[in-house]
């Protein structure tokens, strides 16, 4: 186990360092001017030229690549260019909602995609199994921002049972910013129960069809007593590599859901300061969801092993 | 299937294609004179009977690209933020009418080149500082510095350069000008969006230190979500705001404001698209005509279009009622390919309306020598729909129009003199905001060393011709002028013009009233009131 | 009427091919406390009729008609409620693989609280009586056990926890399905010595289901010969086994390698052909199509099950056959070359800390097969593999072939040096690539080892069917892709072929086929083998000199009579005794994983153990006789002897 | 002679592997996905012959007209005939996902393959740059892609293709890993046949359940993935009819044409239905066999 951990452990940040290279490369080639972008068109080539002078633009890239990273690390993530805001902040803070909201839709998800699992698990090639089933493909199939359009004109505009936008007043409390989340995550948790049901169903199925449970039945315990004991455990475990890929969308993957319901989560965050060649915002969310997204793989592979008794030791050979 | 750990994050719509759907282009609102002076300035008109005090507005608008920075700002909402907050010398009206505000009065010296100013005595910033002439001086010499990188430079470009301000006495200011200028209010007025009047010590963070003489003061500002503000108690308008106070959120995109002013999130918006907001339930439209417009730009000075017989084609392939049916939800105005709108007042209106001809267009490309044009059309996501329009009018008379369509960063980034695509590009649709004085458009764009002349247009009558506008002291003076310049620009059709967009902003009839929509969407809550 | 009635019961699968007929007509009927045996090879039907019993079929089996009573209570009525009550009081099963009937995620304690459970034992009570059930079968330190999971267990403790759990259930009617398959021949003694304690203490009917005649004459009181669904022959088990009535149960017993009996003396005779398809059984006898007395009357009608003194057999001509002279003749075979094929000296290879393969020397002569004997987890297929350049990184010890250095890994041999080692592997399913047939197989192997004879020549040669050449792998019995795997690794003229357990997969009567054609081509080619097995019958039969490891040691090597008659290591008594399965093993195993003793590894469960010595200073390595040497410090007079 | 292998022979021998019941429910869901991929794709190759307007053909003067007799699906903002446009959008969407799948499937396979049968520091390597590649954000490259190259189709299957090359590997590697410990491999490694032919030859075969699950799979995030890079505005250039673009451009109609929005957001969820169900039974069926 250990083994495992630290060499996990070290390829974070040598990827980091990858990526980080790689947006700044991105960055370079990519049209347009962030001091441009900063002034407007109406402003003169000239005061554009100053304020990319100022803003260190005009040096060699390995010299502001080098300059940033030495900053970064000691925790100065400078400001936005655009938006002239600590970076540090701006990212955070959206990185704040993005995991409210995530975890919010992983809270709904994680029953749901089980309960959904097992039943149909357990009613093998029964009407209930193939119904689950094909609904499960169905909602995994329709692109988030289609089943969010469609919530939103029933639930927010007809029946004005939630807000239309998920962003709540500032300082509102944490009941009234969850009401405003429910329909976003209510379609994050259409989008990803099928995938994580059809895991738990397979390993339902091969529980119940599992020598250790015709074992038991033939020590004459009852089919509820069979499923609470044996079925539950090991259907269940198998369920957390599909909750964690689940989880690493959620997190990255949002960015239809932000925009639809106006919530400032930091996938936007990303695509905007990526259209703005704003640098430095860039880089700091770039370098955070590549954090996040590596940790939560491997939390996931860590989990899957202490969960599963077989695993638990590091199996050698 | 479902495993789809699909790997794509889709971006913010808003910027890309998205803020095209905005209508107003939000790069492009820069604003300036309009029409000489009217009669008195009067306060807006009063509301029927005593107005309700209280109650706070909820004001939905895109989030600004950039800091919230009075000096540099260019875009609709953060020019509307500060408007709440500080003040101009003089307010435009609707229909580009003069209101007096932190000037008293102003008067020009024979020849219109020297202008004096009367500042309003009794008016104090909010945080207690008496407002005096040194104040105004301070605000202009900042603008017209060119460390501070103002977009105001352009609009003073030729007339007012750093040192023209002066001072005479504690409260009055002199404008000396480089040359004769009669609309020179308007430049000062809140047609320059940028010349609000901050306090001499300002030094550059107005989101931290928000001082100014405006109707509210800004309490919160925060770039992801919005900003809310409150009365100010030490407005000079007495009795004014009646509202409490004003909160504004920042929306990704206009469908989402739609549905937000719907389901009872807002009661009005800041920026409003016509063709996406629309009059249902609750949601009323007051609408303005306006002289913002989105220029067909055509480069004179190479193939194809070096031909003038080939512009004047184009003109008359559109169907000009048929775009403002599209893009503009009818409410524009059809434009006459000449750069004076209707709502100019020296705008003639003695030269035929284009129409859509396909004879002509057929009779003038054989007299061109062009048997089968086709050309590409550059634009930036805000004039995607106009592109449209324009591509399968063309193509019923047998023009085909190849789409190249860009971000806007890289539409508009690059070297102003050499290869930005919105000057460089043979044919392309730039976004203009509404202008107060026709000579806005003129001087930039179609003159020989306009600084926007992306037609590469060289017509020395007509520079003379314009001079000769701006300098005018009378009405028919300036009418005769204005002749010339329009019938010069219809013939030979550097820039088309086919409508003239209408402006409007959405409200909550039910909830507040006293919003009124403006054509350059400027922001004057001081007279809204609980229903 | 107490113990177990079976009476005409028929069973059948629905297929997409219509019913199956699995099971047809058996009868049989059982005392309480007597045993059973039920004796038949792949697709006899015997699994179908333990599930049966337990009326535990798959979801797409049926009873069609008959009748099962145990103890007078008929199975087949009971209702679900009652059916459950009664598997929970009345019956105990134990499967072949233990390890997958315990639930992987609950502790070994857990599941045996469960059972008890089951039998309405108060809450408190269980943890003691978890304890006393784990002593019971003689696993050491049970509280360390209750608490371990099953993949933490060996094989043969799993077995005991299944076992420990029956006695909790205290049935009337206990079937084992293979019970003892796979384990190792003295941890099946040691199972076999307590499913004797089981049958005393619960005063229990079994039913033992096995491929193994001989273990199954050992063991039960009657034995039932199944056919293909049908019961060829029934009688008491050790009458059966020493004058078979029925020509199949003859063929089997003639067919099955017996301890000290080498290839010289007597020849294995395999039954001709296949069993008949299930869904489409031959008229007339069933054995009929492979039984060297068929006449026409056998291949017409059916027989029926006539009583012949004492024996219930279904043969028209049960009375006149003569069975016994059907044993074929010994073949000799040709004498190793002189010189050394393969020499490994001072070999070792390591899993992490664990020295599987520890320190091992051993010359193959030219022409020579040379087997390796060892239990599992002794590091005889690490050594195979080793050998042959694939498995752990090489640590120390050196290899040599026909005298040349011979690289440890594969990646750095020439091309000649891989076309004359090659490799057969054990499990049949998987030695062929699925998707390809027959003929592509062989001729890819050709081509790769620059063979010069043709696809047809070569299966000939390991009498295989031409027919069978367009067929997909797939689709072939267990013994035919031996068969074609044998094939392949002769298409370069090999010298030397290393075979790992071979037969050990394979029914007993295809094992006996596949031996004869590995011995044919050895005869024809003069290749040398190092065959690897567990089972000293098949190492006896071919092997010309044997090697037995332990835990990673060579513990003796020498020519095969001489370490099987002894004086011969501990330890090789041990394996003789077990095979000949004389003497069950009353004592606890040590846990496997316990610590190597500095001195000699089979310390611990030597009977002969000399104190000290043993426990701390590493045996030498005594000569016995010419060419036959033993790691130990017993003096060599006082080796223990084999028994005649 | 095992239970186990007892109960494969008697399954063999009948042909009685999968339990009969479930095959036979089985092609209801295969017809109905076979019908809805089969109907797209006709359309997508006939859609002009089928088109009752010329999508791109502008009506101002008919905006937003409600579905109606002459208009069954309404018409969009230009006055554009929203069925037409939907008919006409099903072909840029079945050129660019097919393509873009067969480019993730062809690279996926190969690198899987490669880290499986090599294993060691290859295996490593791939598994390290893979990891890189997912967590690289494949929103940057795309734009990235676009900047360099331009909007076109081949770009989008190029980022859609790439974008999807890391999945494919990681399920063809860990399939390939489970048959490297195949005896029958190992013959093969013994008998010196060289590394490719390893792969295609002894390997590929046997997994190429895995790969053709994956193709269907991916075939139906394909198709999202071309939507949802129209609908962020990297995808074809404006006017064109694809579904992805139709939402994001119609998406701001909601309340006033809603018809402008459901009719290719149902296209879009139909297709993937389709190729979903299709998907799910080929899989049950080669479990079966």
């Amino acid at each position: 186990m250990t083994r495992l951990l630290t060499r996990r452990l070290v390829a974070i940040p040598v990827t980091l360092l990858a990526v980080s290279v790689l947006v700044f490369l991105a960055t370079e080639v990519l049209p347009g001017d962030v001091a441009r972008t900063v002034l407007g068109r109406e402003a003169s080539d000239a005061s554009v030229a100053d304020l990319r002078r100022s803003l260190g633009l005009d040096d060699a890239l390995p010299v502001r690549y080098a300059h940033w990273l030495g900053r970064f690390v000691h925790g100065d993530w400078g400001t936005s260019y655009t938006l002239k805001v600590p970076v540090r902040e701006l990212v955070l803070g959206r990185l704040g909602n993005s995991l409210l909201l995530a975890a919010f839709a992983f809270l709904l998800l994680v029953p749901i995609a089980l309960g959904l699992g097992l039943l149909a698990g357990l009613h093998h090639d029964k009407p209930t199994d193939r119904v689950i089933s094909v609904v499960g493909l169905a909602l995994g199939a329709t692109p988030e921002f289609v089943t969010g359009v469609i919530l939103l004109v029933v639930f927010a505009v007809q029946l004005k049972w939630f807000p239309a936008s998920a962003q709540a007043n500032p300082g509102a409390g944490l009941l009234v910013r969850l009401d405003h989340l429910v329909l976003p995550a209510v379609s994050l948790v259409l989008l990803c129960t099928g995938y994580v049901a059809r895991h738990v169903r397979a390993s339902t199925v091969a529980a119940v069809e599992s020598p250790y449970v015709r074992a038991a039945e033939l020590r004459g315990a009852s089919r509820s007593q069979v499923v609470r004991r044996h079925v539950l455990r090991n259907s269940t475990v198998p369920a957390t590599s599909a909750l964690g890929v689940q989880a690493q969308f959620l997190i990255g993957g949002l960015v239809a859901v932000e925009l639809l319901f106006n919530y400032p989560g930091v996938g936007a965050l990303l695509l905007q300061s990526a259209v703005d060649k704003d640098l430095p915002t860039l880089q700091a969310a770039a370098v955070v969801l590549g954090l996040l997204y590596m940790l939560i793989m491997l939390l996931v592979d860590v989990t899957y092993r202490l969960l599963d008794p077989r695993l638990r030791r590091e199996v050698h050979a | 299937m479902a495993d789809h750990a699909h790997p794509f994050t889709p971006s913010r719509r808003g910027f890309l294609a998205g803020a095209g759907l905005t209508g107003l282009s939000l790069l492009a609102a820069a604003c300036s004179s309009g029409t000489p002076p009217s009669s008195g300035a009067s306060d807006a008109t009063s509301p029927t009977g005593a107005a309700k005090r209280g109650g706070t507005l909820r004001v939905g608008t895109p989030a600004p690209p950039t800091s919230l920075d009075p000096v540099t700002m260019y875009d609709g909402s953060a020019i509307g933020i500060v408007q709440l907050v500080a003040d101009y010398l003089i307010w435009l009206d609707p229909d580009f009418t003069l209101v007096p505000r932190l000037a008293q009065s102003w008067s020009a010296e024979p020849g219109n080149k020297v202008w004096t100013f009367v500042i309003r005595k009794g008016v104090v910033f909010s945080d207690g500082t008496p407002l005096d002439a040194k104040a105004v001086k301070a605000s202009f010499d900042r603008l017209l510095d060119p460390k501070n990188k103002s977009a105001a430079l352009s609009a003073f470009d030729g007339i007012l350069v750093a040192g023209g301000v002066s001072l005479r006495g504690t409260d009055t200011v002199v404008f000396t000008l480089e040359r004769a200028f009669s609309d020179f209010p308007y430049l000062v007025s809140a047609g320059n969006y940028n010349a609000v009047i901050l306090k001499s010590d300002y030094a550059g963070n107005f989101a931290k230190s928000p001082i100014g003489t405006g109707p509210f003061l800004l309490k919160t500002y925060n770039a992801s979500t919005g900003a809310t503000l409150v009365r100010n108690p030490k407005h000079w308008q007495t009795g004014k705001p009646y509202l409490d106070g004003v909160q504004v959120k920042f929306y990704a995109d206009s469908q989402a404001e739609q549905l937000a002013l719907q389901s009872g999130d807002l009661d009005a918006l800041i920026i409003t698209d016509p063709s996406v907001i629309l009059a249902t339930g609750n949601v009323v439209l007051d609408k303005v005509s306006g002289t913002a417009m989105t220029a067909l730009t055509l480069r004179a000075d190479k193939a194809p279009f070096d031909k003038k017989e080939v512009r004047q084609a184009i003109a008359y392939a559109l169907d000009r009622p048929g775009v403002n049916q599209s893009i503009d939800n009818n409410i524009g105005q059809l434009g006459n390919d000449h750069l004076f709108a209707p709502l100019f007042k020296a705008a003639p209106t003695d030269i035929a309306q284009r129409a859509q001809d396909a004879d002509k267009v057929k009779q003038l490309l054989s007299s061109a020598g062009v048997d089968k044009l086709s050309f590409t059309l550059t634009f930036d996501p805000p004039s995607k729909s106009y592109a449209l329009v324009i591509q399968d009018q063309l193509k019923q008379v047998g023009i085909d129009v190849k789409l190249d369509q860009r971000s806007s960063s890289e539409f508009y980034g690059g070297d102003q003199a050499k290869d930005t695509p919105w000057l460089f590009t043979d044919a392309n649709l730039v976004a203009w905001a509404g202008r107060a004085v026709p000579s806005q458009f003129l001087a930039p764009m179609v003159t020989s060393k306009g600084v926007w002349n992306g037609s590469k247009y060289a017509n020395p009558a007509l520079d003379a011709a314009l001079l000769a506008y701006d300098a005018a002291a009378s009405d028919d003076e300036r009418k005769k002028q204005a002749e010339i310049i329009a019938t010069t620009l219809h013939e030979d059709v550097p820039v088309i013009i086919s409508i003239w967009n209408g402006s409007v902003r959405a409200y909550n009839k039910t909830k507040f009233t006293g919003i009124k929509a403006h054509p350059s969407t400027y922001v004057d809550f001081s007279s809204v009131s609980r229903v | 009427m107490t113990g177990l009635l079976v009476d005409g019961l028929r069973v059948s699968f629905d297929t997409r091919r219509g019913p199956v007929h699995v099971v047809d007509d058996v009868s049989l009927d059982v005392p309480r406390g007597a045993t059973l045996g039920v004796v038949g090879e792949s697709g006899s039907g015997k699994t179908t009729f333990g599930r049966a019993l337990a009326r535990h079929l798959p979801s797409n089996g049926r009873v069609l008609d008959g009748h099962i009573s145990v103890d007078g209570t008929d199975v087949l009525a009971l209702s679900p409620r009652d059916l459950r009550a009664w598997r929970a009081r009345e019956l105990a099963v134990v499967h072949q693989e233990a390890g997958a009937t315990l639930d992987p995620s609950m502790r070994v304690g857990a599941q045996l609280a469960e059972v008890l459970g089951q039998q309405d034992v108060a809450r408190d009570a269980r943890r003691d009586r978890v304890r006393d059930l784990l002593s019971a079968v003689r696993l050491p330190d049970p509280d360390a056990i209750a608490r371990r999971y099953p993949h933490e267990l060996s094989g043969g403790q799993q077995q005991r926890v299944v076992i420990a759990a029956v006695l909790a259930a205290r049935p009337s009617l206990v079937i084992l399905d293979e019970p003892t398959t796979g384990l190792d021949a003295s941890v099946e003694a040691e199972i076999l010595a307590l499913l004797e304690d089981l049958r005393r203490d619960l005063d229990a009917t079994l039913v033992l289901i096995s491929h193994d005649l001989g273990l199954v004459g050992q063991i039960c009181d009657e034995v039932v010969v199944l056919y293909a669904g049908q019961v060829v022959e029934r009688g008491a088990a050790a009458d059966v086994l020493t004058t078979p009535r029925h020509p199949y149960t003859a063929a089997l017993l003639a067919s099955a390698p017996t301890f000290g009996v080498p290839r010289r003396q007597r020849r294995l005779l395999a039954i001709a052909g296949t069993p008949p398809d299930p869904a489409a059984p031959p008229p007339g006898c069933r054995f009929a199509p492979r039984c060297a007395f068929a006449d026409d009357t056998c291949r017409a009608d059916s027989p029926p099950a006539r009583v012949v003194d004492g024996r219930t057999v279904r043969c028209h001509h049960a009375e006149l056959l003569d069975l016994t002279a059907t044993a074929r003749p010994g073949a000799d075979a040709p004498v190793p070359r002189p010189g050394s094929l393969l020499q490994l000296n001072g070999l070792t290879r390591r899993y992490g800390s664990l020295a599987v393969v520890d320190d091992v020397t051993l010359d193959i002569a030219p022409g020579e097969v040379f087997g390796l004997v060892g239990e599992s987890g002794s590091g005889k297929t690490t050594l195979a593999r080793a050998v042959m350049g694939i498995g752990p990184r090489p640590r120390s010890g050196t290899m040599r072939l026909s005298g040349n250095a011979l690289a440890p890994v594969l990646r750095r041999r020439g091309r000649a040096v891989l076309r004359r080692m090659q490799m057969v592997f054990q499990q049949p399913d998987t030695t062929l690539n699925p998707s390809h047939r027959v003929r592509t197989v062989l001729a890819r192997a050709l081509e790769t080892l620059d063979g010069t004879d043709s696809v047809e020549t070569l299966a000939a040669r390991a009498q295989l069917d031409a027919a069978l050449l367009d067929a997909r792998s797939t689709d072939l019995s267990g013994g035919q892709k031996q068969r074609v795997a044998i094939a392949r690794a002769f298409a370069g003229s090999p010298d030397l072929v290393v075979c790992d357990e071979p037969v050990s997969a394979l029914d007993v009567s295809v094992q006996a086929g596949v031996l004869e054609v590995l011995a044919d081509e050895r005869d024809r080619t003069g290749t040398s083998y190092l065959f690897i097995s567990h089972d000293l019958a098949v190492i006896g039969y071919l092997a010309d000199r044997v090697g037995v490891m332990y835990r990673g040691q060579l513990v003796e090597v020498g020519a095969t009579d001489d370490v099987l008659s002894g004086p011969h290591h501990p330890y090789t008594a041990a394996l003789v005794l077990a095979a000949q399965r004389r003497e069950r093993r009353r004592s606890a195993t040590p846990p496997a994983q316990a610590a190597i003793a500095t001195g000699c590894r089979f310390a611990a469960r030597c009977p002969h153990h000399l104190g000290d010595v043993c426990a701390e200073q590493p045996p030498p390595l005594r000569t016995v006789a010419e060419g036959h040497q033993v790691r130990c410090h017993l003096p060599i007079d006082q080796l223990p002897k084999g028994t005649a | 002679m095992t239970a186990v292998q007892e109960r494969r022979a008697v399954a063999v021998a009948t042909g009685v592997a999968a339990p009969p019941t479930a095959r036979r429910r089985r092609p209801i869901a295969l017809s109905v996905g076979a019908v809805l991929v089969g109907g797209w794709v006709l359309i997508a190759a006939f859609w002009p012959y089928l088109a009752p307007y010329d999508p791109q053909r502008q009506h101002p003067t008919l905006r937003f007209a409600a579905p109606s007799g002459a208009h069954w699906l309404g018409t969009d903002q230009f006055g554009r005939d929203t069925f037409s446009r939907m008919l006409a959008g099903a072909r840029p969407v079945l050129e660019i996902a097919p393509l873009a799948t067969g480019l993730a499937l062809i690279a996926g396979t190969l690198i899987g393959l490669l880290a499986g049968t090599c294993g060691r520091w290859v295996d490593e390597l791939i598994m390290r740059v893979l990891d890189a590649v997912l967590v690289f954000p494949a929103i940057i490259a795309s734009i990235l892609f676009v900047a360099m190259l331009g909007r076109s189709v081949t770009v989008l299957v190029l980022v859609i293709g790439l974008a999807f090359v890391p999945i494919v590997t990681r399920s063809v590697r860990a399939a390939t890993l489970v048959e490297r410990q195949q005896p029958y491999v190992e013959a093969a490694l013994l008998r010196g046949e060289p590394l490719w032919s390893l792969m295609l030859r002894e390997i590929l075969p046997n997994i190429s359940r895995t790969v053709l699950v994956e193709a269907t799979s991916r075939l139906g995030d394909a198709i999202f993935a071309a939507a949802t890079l129209s609908f962020i505005g990297l995808g074809q250039q404006p006017g064109s009819p694809d579904w992805g673009a139709s939402v994001s451009d119609n998406r701001a109609y909601l309340q006033n044409a809603p018809w402008t929005v459901l009719s290719p957001a149902l296209a879009i969820a139909s297709l993937v239905i389709g190729v979903a169900l299709v998907a799910d039974s080929l899989r049950a069926r080669l479990d079966a066999r």
